[in-house]
């Protein structure tokens, strides 16, 4: 097993990481960041798997540039729609899945 | 006549399906909304020229390729339109033409909401035709950020926490479904080495099946399939009126068309029928699901909302009907044309319930009394509207259903024709809840505001098309067979 | 000898990355998971240097952990102002 | 019980996965022909996309094979990409532009800060500078570049020497735009004379990209400081909750 598919399977684990926080959360900050836990999951399984030869491939390289401006951009505009629902209402969650403590 | 029809031959059309909307994005952002209002219909007009010129190409000259930067797949990034993606943009142009004249009426020039209302629907249009020509499963993947971002605000222009839930909710779907497809995206290019869609197609095996199984379930919550569509009714219900429009009738219709793209192309040699089926499963429990929840609302924009979910589950009827060799191709058409129709059938019924909205001053279906008489024009465009969502000749609808039940009959699937009726019978009990409310006699203490005739009249030109997409079905199909995955059809 | 010391250097990010990627989803105090988030990002950055990928180890650092990071502490700093919560249902 | 089922799935999800994966590339002894064949057709393709961008660099105008993946190659995820940033700052005006408007808390900053501000903006603004130019040969570029000028902009705002941006002016509005326009506009200029969307002349790629990069570290800069000043101020004092 090469470097490259050791962190592909990486990412695999961190998405299904971020996959449980992102279901089983209701804060939607916690959300948020499983999103990102997510997100970077995935961009390590793009980069990592084509690279699993050995050799450095630059598409997915651009390709997750790409997508972390992306992630940010998403998590820039849910966290002000969070904030405003918190102003608004003093919640942080979503109506009717109220956070379990 | 002949140099028209040569000149629209003639044009490489892709470019100004992507640069006009783009362009109009950037310009009313930068201008305010009174130079984006003046810009709209020019704009709006263009589109429709473009992607009817487009249709015509494709019908003469057959799929068409742009290799943008010259590059080429799979080192660069290639658009492809076949008859197919041709049919999907024409609507996208006319619904779009048809709500941007509604929402010049709607939105008057001082309203606040207008400001970021012209942006954002002109980046909609942009990333919707983006996404039908794009045939690159990354930059798929950036339509489709580009869509659900511009969808999110659209819903956030309402002001209020309910709002602000409703934008929450539904951005979460859709960043949690494109991640999903971002993962299957990733793991094909991991595979194959490429990311161009021409030329690829998945083997049969574990890896393949949780590719299809991501890919699937990333699209599927983005069109709200059953029981995904937690977040579109408070989404699309709540959001201003030509908002609403733009997102039932033709953003859920994009992921969709996404998963026919790979299902019929990348995924179709790795696909079994059991997938199919479990799809069509999933899309019966939409129709009864969303139907018996349509019934059960009491306000008229969220019986619209819930009328969509239950109308998403037809289209997913499609898959299980379209994999048995014969009757493929009408299941294959009869979805496409229930994604069209529908298309314009809903943009008519919300755009006219945002006119009934504002002639009763409520949307409570309880005390629409008198709206008959008060909205003539309103009330026989909700009419056309129905039928076609019903499924009754000569509307589009009917077309849709009668191909998905030829289908069914030619693969002797008869449990889907149990649906497809208990559906429409549904659907017809909660559309004649509005009509005959609406024709009860005016109770006394109501009072009525006339809408702008806009209103009105881009809705009843909406339910025409939906109409009228019955009549000349032939064009339609003809255009769809351009490049499509089933052509054993005889003529 | 010369193999065993990037495969014990690998599988170090690797496990830190997906033990602080589970405290960021698990702890109770949103401040501490935020900057849980933030070394997360900081070691994804590593990551993509042992994948020889300094685009991405530059990005990452700039814009995964830095301002995602900044973004996600004036959001922490936001929601700890006390409100009344609103009746729900 | 909802709860250990999402945690099974979600293990079960992962365990497959990464059962998929692992078998990917080294199991050639134990399948069929015809699957160790499939196996060298996959690996040559794998060699095929990085050796095609190689062979084609020297027409892209940079030396630099992600720059030319990101602004040549696939320049059009690159166009839309940009595109998503403007709708999250737009979603973000249309969220405070539908509530309803609220006092302005300047913020004061202590001295330190201040001193730190002082000394590291011009540095920030420097490093953003020298990050573009050393995109077209070597790692970095436009949007690492309008990261660290928007990190810039961020420690003004927290000292309180950057002004409200919101509602934005004309001139913020068009620095916003300007990456994207400059953008489109190249984009769609390069197709007179029958030319694909942004196929650039390969002698002025060079030129053109870099033209595109600078007014993108711009854009991108102001954006995400936008995005970050764009947040609703905390309230003074919790006001009558409403649902």
């Amino acid at each position: 097993m090469t470097g490259g598919l050791f962190y592909a399977i990486t990412g695999v684990l961190l998405f299904c990481l971020g996959l449980y926080g992102f279901i089983q959360h209701a804060h939607l900050l916690r959300r948020i960041l499983a999103f990102n836990i997510m997100g970077s999951g995935c961009f390590l399984v793009l980069v990592g798997l084509a690279q699993r030869g050995g050799q450095v491939d630059p598409v997915p390289h651009a390709l997750v540039l790409t997508g972390i401006v992306v992630a940010v951009s998403a998590t820039a505009f849910a966290l002000i729609l969070m904030r405003q629902l918190y102003v608004e209402s003093g919640h942080c969650t979503l109506p009717g899945e109220d956070e379990e403590s | 006549m002949s140099h028209l029809h040569a000149w629209l031959v003639a044009v490489d059309w892709i470019p100004w399906l992507l640069g006009p909307p783009l362009a109009h994005a950037t310009l009313a952002f930068l201008l305010g909304p009174r130079l984006a209002r003046l810009l709209a219909l020019p704009v709006l007009v263009l589109g429709l020229v473009a992607a009817s010129g487009l249709a015509l190409r494709v019908l003469e000259l057959g799929p068409q390729v742009h290799a943008l930067g010259g590059w080429g797949a799979p080192l660069g990034i290639e658009l492809y339109a076949d008859g197919l993606a041709a049919l999907m943009l024409w609507m996208t142009a006319a619904i779009g033409l048809a709500v941007g004249c509604y929402s010049l009426a709607f939105f008057s020039a001082d309203d606040r909401r207008g400001t970021y209302f012209w942006p954002l629907a002109a980046f909609l249009i942009g990333a919707m035709n983006a996404l039908y020509l794009s045939a690159d499963l990354f930059n798929l993947y950036v339509t489709l950020e580009l869509m659900g971002l511009a969808a999110v605000g659209l819903v956030a222009l309402s002001s209020g926490a309910a709002a602000l839930a409703a934008a929450l909710r539904y951005l979460l779907a859709a960043l949690l479904g494109s991640l999903l497809y971002l993962l299957g995206v990733a793991l094909v290019y991991g595979n194959q080495g490429s990311l161009a869609l021409a030329g690829l197609s998945l083997e049969a095996n574990l890896l393949s099946s949780l590719i299809i199984a991501l890919m699937t379930l990333g699209l599927a919550i983005k069109t709200a399939l059953f029981p995904l569509h937690f977040w579109l009714p408070p989404a699309h219900g709540g959001a201003p009126a030509p908002v609403s429009a733009l997102l039932s009738a033709l953003v859920i219709k994009a992921s969709f068309y996404l998963l026919l793209r790979l299902w019929f192309e990348l995924f179709l040699p790795a696909i079994n029928l059991p997938a199919a089926q479990f799809l069509g499963l999933l899309g019966a429990g939409a129709i009864l699901w969303g139907s018996w929840l349509a019934l059960q609302q009491r306000e008229l924009k969220m019986l619209v909302a819930y009328s969509t979910v239950a109308q998403v589950g037809y289209l997913f009827l499609l898959f299980p009907l379209a994999s048995f060799a014969p009757g493929a191709e009408a299941a294959w058409n009869g979805g496409v044309y229930h994604a069209l129709s529908h298309g314009f059938a809903k943009a008519a019924m919300f755009l006219v319930a945002g006119a009934m909205l504002f002639a009763a001053g409520h949307g409570e279906i309880r005390r629409l009394g008198g709206l008959g008489q008060q909205l003539p024009l309103g009330m026989f465009t909700f009419a056309l509207a129905s039928v076609s969502l019903m499924g009754l000749p000569p509307s589009g609808g009917f077309i849709a259903k009668w191909l998905l039940l030829e289908a069914a009959l030619a693969s002797g699937q008869w449990w889907w024709i149990l649906v497809m009726m208990v559906g429409g019978l549904l659907s017809a009990a909660y559309l004649f809840r509005v009509l005959r409310q609406a024709f009860l006699p005016t109770p006394a203490d109501t009072r009525f505001r006339r809408p702008p005739a806009m209103l009105v009249g881009s809705a009843f030109l909406l339910s025409l098309v939906a109409l009228g997409l019955g009549l000349w079905a032939n064009g339609t199909l003809a255009l769809l067979r351009v490049g499509a995955p089933f052509t054993e059809m005889t003529p | 000898m010369n193999d065993i010391l990037p495969w014990l250097y690998d599988s170090l990010i690797a496990l830190t990355l997906l033990w602080i990627a589970w405290q960021t989803l698990s702890t109770r105090d949103l401040f501490k998971a935020v900057l849980l988030f933030i070394v997360f990002g900081l070691l994804m950055a590593l990551a993509w240097v042992r994948l020889q990928a300094p685009d991405l180890a530059l990005a990452e650092a700039a814009i995964g952990a830095g301002l995602t990071g900044a973004l996600l502490l004036d959001a922490v700093g936001h929601l700890r102002v006390p409100r009344r919560p609103g009746p729900r249902k | 019980m909802t709860r250990t089922l999402i945690a099974l799935l979600c293990l079960g999800l992962a365990g497959m996965l990464g059962w998929a994966l692992w078998q990917l590339p080294g199991d050639v002894g134990l399948k069929s022909d015809l699957q160790s064949e499939l196996q060298g057709q996959v690996q040559a393709d794998i060699v095929g996309l990085p050796a095609l961008v190689a062979a084609h660099l020297d027409q892209s105008g940079v030396r630099h094979p992600v720059t030319a993946v990101l602004l040549n190659f696939r320049a059009y995820d690159t166009l839309l990409e940009i595109g998503v940033l403007l709708l999250a700052v737009l979603g973000v005006l249309a969220v405070r532009h539908a509530a309803a408007p609220e006092p302005v808390h300047p913020q004061r900053a202590g001295a330190v800060l201040a001193a730190l501000v002082h000394l590291a903006v011009p540095l920030m603004v420097l490093v953003a500078g020298y990050l573009l130019w050393a995109g077209a040969h070597q790692p970095g570029g436009a949007f690492q570049a309008g990261a660290v000028l928007a990190g810039a902009g961020v420690l003004l705002r927290l000292s309180g020497r950057l002004p409200a941006l919101l509602p934005p002016g004309f001139w913020l509005r068009a620095g916003l735009l300007l990456g994207f326009a400059v953008f489109l506009v190249i984009a769609l200029g390069v197709t007179r004379g029958g030319h694909e969307l942004l196929a650039y002349p390969v002698q002025q790629a060079g030129g053109l990209i870099l033209a595109i990069e600078a007014s993108l570290t711009l854009s991108i800069g102001l954006i995400l400081v936008s995005l970050f000043v764009g947040a609703p101020s905390p309230p003074e004092h919790g006001g009558e909750a409403s649902e």
